[in-house]
């Protein structure tokens, strides 16, 4: 099988804080990956990492086998991988169809985005995506007007655009009521298999982890707590990953 | 008592608060209390302008000559606001330091125009216009130029602020989505901050509407320059007039810029 | 097929554009104002004539060269530093003093849970005197102030005083709107009286943006003292205005010289005052 | 440099003579006056002739020495201001009673005052700081009586900007003494624009040369038309001589107004 | 057994939307009963109206057996009915022990509550009941520098002090990590049964809701779609109840 991902030991400290310590891992092309850990564990900030929106502080981070920090040009890095990180990534002001069509940016020059501004521009594209999702009736809407769960399926409209090789989710369904995450989490994977993507996405829900994904990694303090196929992860596991230090 | 409870942190509000209040209470030692610090008739004048206020002169010609006064006075502010715009626009970016990635350029193009903007603003537009008048003569291009300078200053300094203060997010997911530093500007920063700057730049030009005014100082007509010559002539019948009028601009641009403000943000 | 729901938007960038264009050309047209005359060889002469005035380039006695003109400038600058901590003073107690009726969120009741018969009643009234006082530029008030009181730095800071009341209370009235109610409404259903819900909800939540307004608005007042001296209202102005009268241009220079510290200084101080409301 | 003075200067004098006024009056009084005085100047000497208002006292000394005016009606003071600027400028005509002229010191008929002396503790009010009559003169006959304006009154004096404030701030009790330029009060007494029974005349001062016509630069042609034109006029040509009180224009220099300079300089407002 | 709160034929509409139509149900004394619900079923709503935030548009709310419209000194109102709604109810900018100690504002006057803003009055009830939410070292901290959790546990603090009858609270563990959110509700039940408080809480998981509660109230549209003990819910009750109109 090929590999999509290799990390090796990667660290990432804040000014006063570790938030990754020598992490290594290998995810292979087409995997469904979930990374589970309690709050403050660095799920974001591996996600993040993994995106090149930060730095590591050490190790190295091939993407099909080629070092990330050599995919300088963001333009051909959003073809490789592209993410989501819930609504707060999307342009609240804008209508609908440009937050859509920001996916692709990554192929227009100057002129052209200006223009679409205007009018918008290769609008087909954002129709299927949207179509997709399910949101068809919205696409002049102001995205901040809507829900929180339509917000959620616009940015994954904006990621169908896109269409990244590899799909980074961070805690995609957080603040959703229940049916509707799954509604998205499904969505998410089904897109996945379709394109032959790789999935990893941060949850904070063991119980979709395990229902949607092949392979649940847990981090915890910054450390790889266990690696398991979804399969083999057990109460026990997962009662000592959210143990609290301290009982009040 | 805790020692806790005495820490800075905690207590900062209060002290500034107290701090200020001892600076004002400071201040009115300057001032000689006891002597007589009003005219000996300044309660009768007084009391002339405040009676002026109920009766101002609604005569047809004073109209006439408000109405003609107060567009005047409109037309400056809007032709100074049209090049503080563009000031603010190109000066506000640059200020900001979101065209150019961290590093050694950043650190010297964002003080750069920060400084820029800071000397602009630094001097009241009537020494501006002062300033214009001595060395390229009586013009109304002194006026307007003087109003636009500071007011750029101030308007391009709050555009970069704001450019700087919106959250990181979602320009980060499109610069991860392929968006340049220009796209991203275009996709990210603008629409985030159309709302908060108009309604900024609405009310910069509510002030223009009151500088404008008061150009006549320098030479420029308009409801300042009509005050100014009833004052002279103590008709106070009549500047009241001429303050209702610049009242009323001052009030329709403020209603004005309440209604784009609710639209833009709704 | 558009639904940009837009409209009173679009019309109003149309109608600034407009007004725009119809104030340069009713300037250009109705003024006879041409840019090309602007930039000839006479300004130019004039210019730099007047800038070398300004430096003293070619006068035996420049006036900063002088010690006694130094302290007669530091004495104007003093006063006009008095001048402005008076006028923001004087002008945040009088805000502070009318705000709470002036909120639209205390009208209606909907802050504090308890509405009162006079609610709108006050809210028109106080919000018309702000208004009225904030319409009218200080440089105006200052003109009418001086007929009342003698010449100094009391009608200057009386006529800065009129005009950022206006400004002070309508900014604050609306950090009071802005609020977050759930602190402030859970509050009163743990049994907070009015009073109580002031000093413990809206006054800590309120007072870190009352503060920075109030700093903010000392800045902008230093800046405006110089104006309110060219009418007569003392500090640096009033001798500004004498010396542009007498072309004593050297004093002018040093004038601006402690002019622009003041600016510089205000802004830097308060700058640093922001450390205490963060 | 000088070139691009001189090129300017024939470009505006060819199209059209500018003409200013001090703004030391009611300022719509002194525009509607102007007007008809530059109407008739114009029918006059075929020249096209333009009044310019100005704001204030300074700005029409600016103008001057910029050459956007031509022609000028200066006080004392602004006259050598002018001149000192512009040496080439000349002062060629004023009003007969510009060559004893005098200022009167006002006070509110409430106060208790006989002479300069008695100023001291009171509240005062001068015209335009630019002014000659009411600013440079009555603060040097104020020195030879032995107050000094900026001390000796009660807080700083007041520059109310014109004669015809001056004497309107002291009839409505706002200030209790004034000085002022004696034509615009006797004009004011005269049309009963002043009320008697409020102010009266405290004293008047000895007589000093005034206001004048200047001309700027200009080539020795159309100096001479406008010369000849000003110093022929009568009362009946134009509301200019109704506005100013005088029948005719006399001959002057700019030798005249020497003492005015010195003392000026004295008072260390011309340095 | 003894009525707590007895309402008749409550309606709440606003402008343009009616959020709670003719409701009607009695709690007794003691009572521990969670509502559940999709999004915008009216649960904030009841809860707002229990706690006389809001007026009912329509009908009766008795609290042991006197009208709540009839309880209007709210110093003896706050006795018998306190809310916690998440940490939007502490005014971050102060100090913990003042959030706290306002469930003491009832009792004080005018001159206590001013010295108290300089030197806090009454410390040790502050104190007793951070020790019992287990934060007693935060006493002085800035209440919005706290994490989410803390500040939940301070907002319970200050209804420690407050100690009213009946306790409600709306969505108490919302964005908390199952951990912590776990801890929150032990010591929201263990506290209300010490005390023999009734509480009513509204929650959005429903494992926690039969884990913590005797009944449970399920809303949906404005409308109680069930009322039952907590043991005899069903999961097709549950599946019933979150299903979404339209499927995308
Ligand atoms: N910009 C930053 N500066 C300093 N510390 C940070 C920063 N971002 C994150 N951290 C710290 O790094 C650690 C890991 O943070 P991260 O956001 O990756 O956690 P997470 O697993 O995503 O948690 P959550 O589930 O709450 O989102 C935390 O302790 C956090 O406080
Ligand atoms: N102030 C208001 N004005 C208008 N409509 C409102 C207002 N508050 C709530 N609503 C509407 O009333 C309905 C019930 O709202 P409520 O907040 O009670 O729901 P909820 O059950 O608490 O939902 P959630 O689980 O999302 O908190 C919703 O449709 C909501 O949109
Ligand atoms: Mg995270
Ligand atoms: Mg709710």
């Amino acid at each position: 099988m090929q590999e999509a991902i290799s990390i090796t030991q990667i660290s990432k400290s804040y000014e006063r804080k570790i938030a990754l310590s020598s992490l290594s891992f290998t995810v292979n092309k087409g995997e469904l990956v979930a990374l589970i850990g309690p709050s403050g564990a660095g799920k974001t900030t591996l996600l993040n990492l993994l995106a090149a929106i930060l730095p590591p502080s050490q190790g190295h981070i091939l993407i099909d086998r080629q070092p990330l920090s050599e995919l300088m040009d963001h333009k051909k890095r959003a073809k490789k991988i592209g993410i989501i990180r819930q609504q707060f990534d999307l342009v609240g002001e804008l209508p609908v169809i440009h937050n859509v069509l920001a996916g692709r940016l990554s192929e227009w020059g100057i002129f052209k985005s200006i223009l679409s501004m205007l009018v918008p521009q290769d609008k087909e594209y954002a129709v299927q995506a949207l179509i997709r999702v399910g949101l068809t009736d919205k696409l002049y809407e102001k995205t901040s007007s809507l829900s929180g769960g339509e917000q959620q399926r616009v940015a994954l409209a904006r990621l169908l655009v896109q269409s990244p090789e590899i799909v980074l989710a961070d805690e995609p369904v957080a603040s959703l009521d229940p049916a509707r995450a799954e509604d998205v989490l499904e969505l998410l994977v089904k897109i996945a298999l379709e394109e032959n993507q790789t999935l990893i996405a941060s949850l904070h829900s063991v119980e979709y982890a395990r229902k949607y994904f092949d392979r649940l990694i847990a981090l915890k303090d910054g450390e790889i707590f266990f690696d398991l196929p979804a399969s083999s992860v057990t109460d026990d596991h997962i009662n000592s990953l959210y143990r609290l230090k301290e009982l009040s | 008592m805790d020692k806790r409870w005495l820490n800075f942190e905690l207590h900062k509000r209060k002290i500034l608060t107290l701090i200020l209040l001892l600076a004002f209470m400071l201040s009115l030692f300057f001032v000689e209390w006891h002597s007589n610090l009003i005219h000996s008739g300044g309660f009768i004048t007084a009391k002339q302008i405040a009676a002026a206020f109920f009766t101002p002169d609604l005569s047809g010609d004073i109209l006439l000559l408000a109405l003609e006064s107060s567009w005047t006075t409109l037309s400056y502010a809007a032709a100074g606001m049209s090049l503080v715009i563009i000031i603010a626009f190109f000066f506000g970016i640059f200020a900001s330091g979101i065209l150019v990635s961290e590093g050694k350029i950043k650190r010297y193009i964002r003080p750069l125009f920060r400084g820029q903007l800071g000397i602009m603003r630094a001097i009241h537009e009537l020494v501006w216009a002062w300033l214009f008048v001595a060395s390229i003569g009586l013009s109304s291009f002194a006026a307007i130029f003087a109003l636009a300078i500071p007011y750029g200053g101030i308007l391009g300094r709050i555009f970069a602020d704001m450019l700087e203060d919106i959250p990181r997010e979602p320009i980060k997911a499109l610069e991860a989505a392929g968006a340049s530093k220009i796209q991203a500007l275009w996709y990210g920063y603008l629409p985030m901050v159309r709302a908060s700057i108009t309604s900024y730049a609405m009310y910069r030009f509510e002030c223009a509407i009151r500088s404008s005014a008061i150009m006549s100082f320098v030479g420029i007509g308009g409801l300042g320059y009509q005050i100014q010559l009833s004052l002279d002539d103590l008709h106070y019948d009549e500047v009241w007039t001429f303050v209702f009028f610049l009242i009323a601009l001052v009030l329709i641009i403020d209603l004005w810029s309440n209604q784009l403000r609710k639209r833009l943000v709704q | 097929m558009k639904k940009y729901k837009l409209s009173f938007v679009t019309a109003s960038v149309y109608a600034l554009l407009l007004l725009m264009i119809g104030s340069w050309a009713s300037i250009i047209i109705g003024e006879k104002a041409s840019l090309s005359l602007l930039f000839t060889e006479k300004n130019l002469f004039y210019a730099s004539k007047f800038f070398k005035g300004l430096l003293g380039i070619n006068e035996e006695s420049p006036a900063y060269l002088n010690a006694e003109n130094w302290k007669n400038a530091l004495d104007l600058t003093i006063e006009t530093l008095v001048m402005s901590v008076m006028a923001t003073g004087f002008a945040t107690i009088a805000a502070l003093l009318t705000v709470v009726p002036a909120a639209r969120n205390v009208a209606d009741g909907s802050l504090t849970l308890a509405k009162k018969w006079h609610g709108w009643l006050s809210f028109g009234v106080v919000r018309g005197g702000y208004i009225f006082s904030r319409a009218v530029p200080e440089l105006v008030w200052a003109m009418i102030i001086i007929f009342i009181f003698k010449p100094g730095i009391l009608p200057g800071a009386i006529a800065l005083a009129l005009h950022n009341f206006g400004i002070l209370g309508k900014l604050f009235a609306e950090v009071i709107e802005d609020l977050d109610s759930r602190p402030v409404r859970n509050l009163s259903s743990s049994g907070a009286g009015r009073f109580q819900l002031f000093l413990y909800g809206v006054l800590p939540a309120a007072l870190p943006r009352f503060l920075t307004y109030i700093l903010y608005r000392w800045e902008v007042i230093m800046r405006t003292t110089i104006v309110v001296g060219f009418v007569g209202a003392g500090g640096l102005g009033q001798q500004f205005k004498l010396s542009m009268s007498f072309f004593h241009y050297t004093d002018i220079t040093l004038l601006l010289f402690f002019y622009l510290l003041l600016v510089f200084a205000a802004d830097y101080i308060s700058e640093k005052a922001r450390i205490f409301i963060k | 440099s000088d070139n691009g003075t001189d090129e300017g200067q024939k470009d505006t004098i060819t199209e059209t003579i500018k003409i200013g006024a001090i703004p030391d009056q009611n300022a719509a009084d002194l525009n509607r006056s102007m007007e008809d005085f530059a109407k008739d100047l114009e029918e006059k000497t075929g020249l096209n002739v333009e009044y310019v208002p100005s704001v204030d006292y300074s700005a029409l000394v600016t103008a001057f020495e910029r050459g956007e005016i031509q022609l000028a009606w200066f006080g004392g003071l602004t006259g050598v201001q002018a001149r000192n600027l512009v040496p080439e400028a000349e002062a060629f005509a004023q009003r007969p009673i510009d060559e004893k002229f005098k200022s009167v010191f006002i006070a509110s008929s409430d106060v208790n005052i006989d002479g300069l002396e008695d100023l001291k503790g009171k509240s005062f009010t001068f015209g335009s700081e630019s002014s000659t009559s009411g600013h440079l003169m009555p603060r040097y006959f104020m020195m030879e009586a032995g107050i000094d304006a900026d001390q000796d009154l009660d807080g700083k004096p007041n520059y109310s900007g014109s004669h015809d404030k001056t004497y309107k701030l002291v009839e409505s009790g706002a200030f209790q003494t004034g000085a002022l330029n004696i034509s615009v009060w006797e004009a004011a007494v005269k049309e009963g624009k002043v009320d008697e029974s409020k102010v009266k005349v405290i004293y008047t001062t000895p007589e000093y040369y005034d206001y004048n016509w200047t001309l700027n630069k200009m080539d020795a042609e159309t100096k001479a038309t406008l010369k000849e034109a000003i110093l022929s006029m009568t009362s009946e040509d134009n509301e200019i001589m109704e506005l100013l009180q005088t029948d005719k224009f006399i001959e002057t220099k700019n030798e005249n107004y020497e003492a005015i300079e010195k003392v000026a300089k004295q008072l260390k407002i011309i340095k």
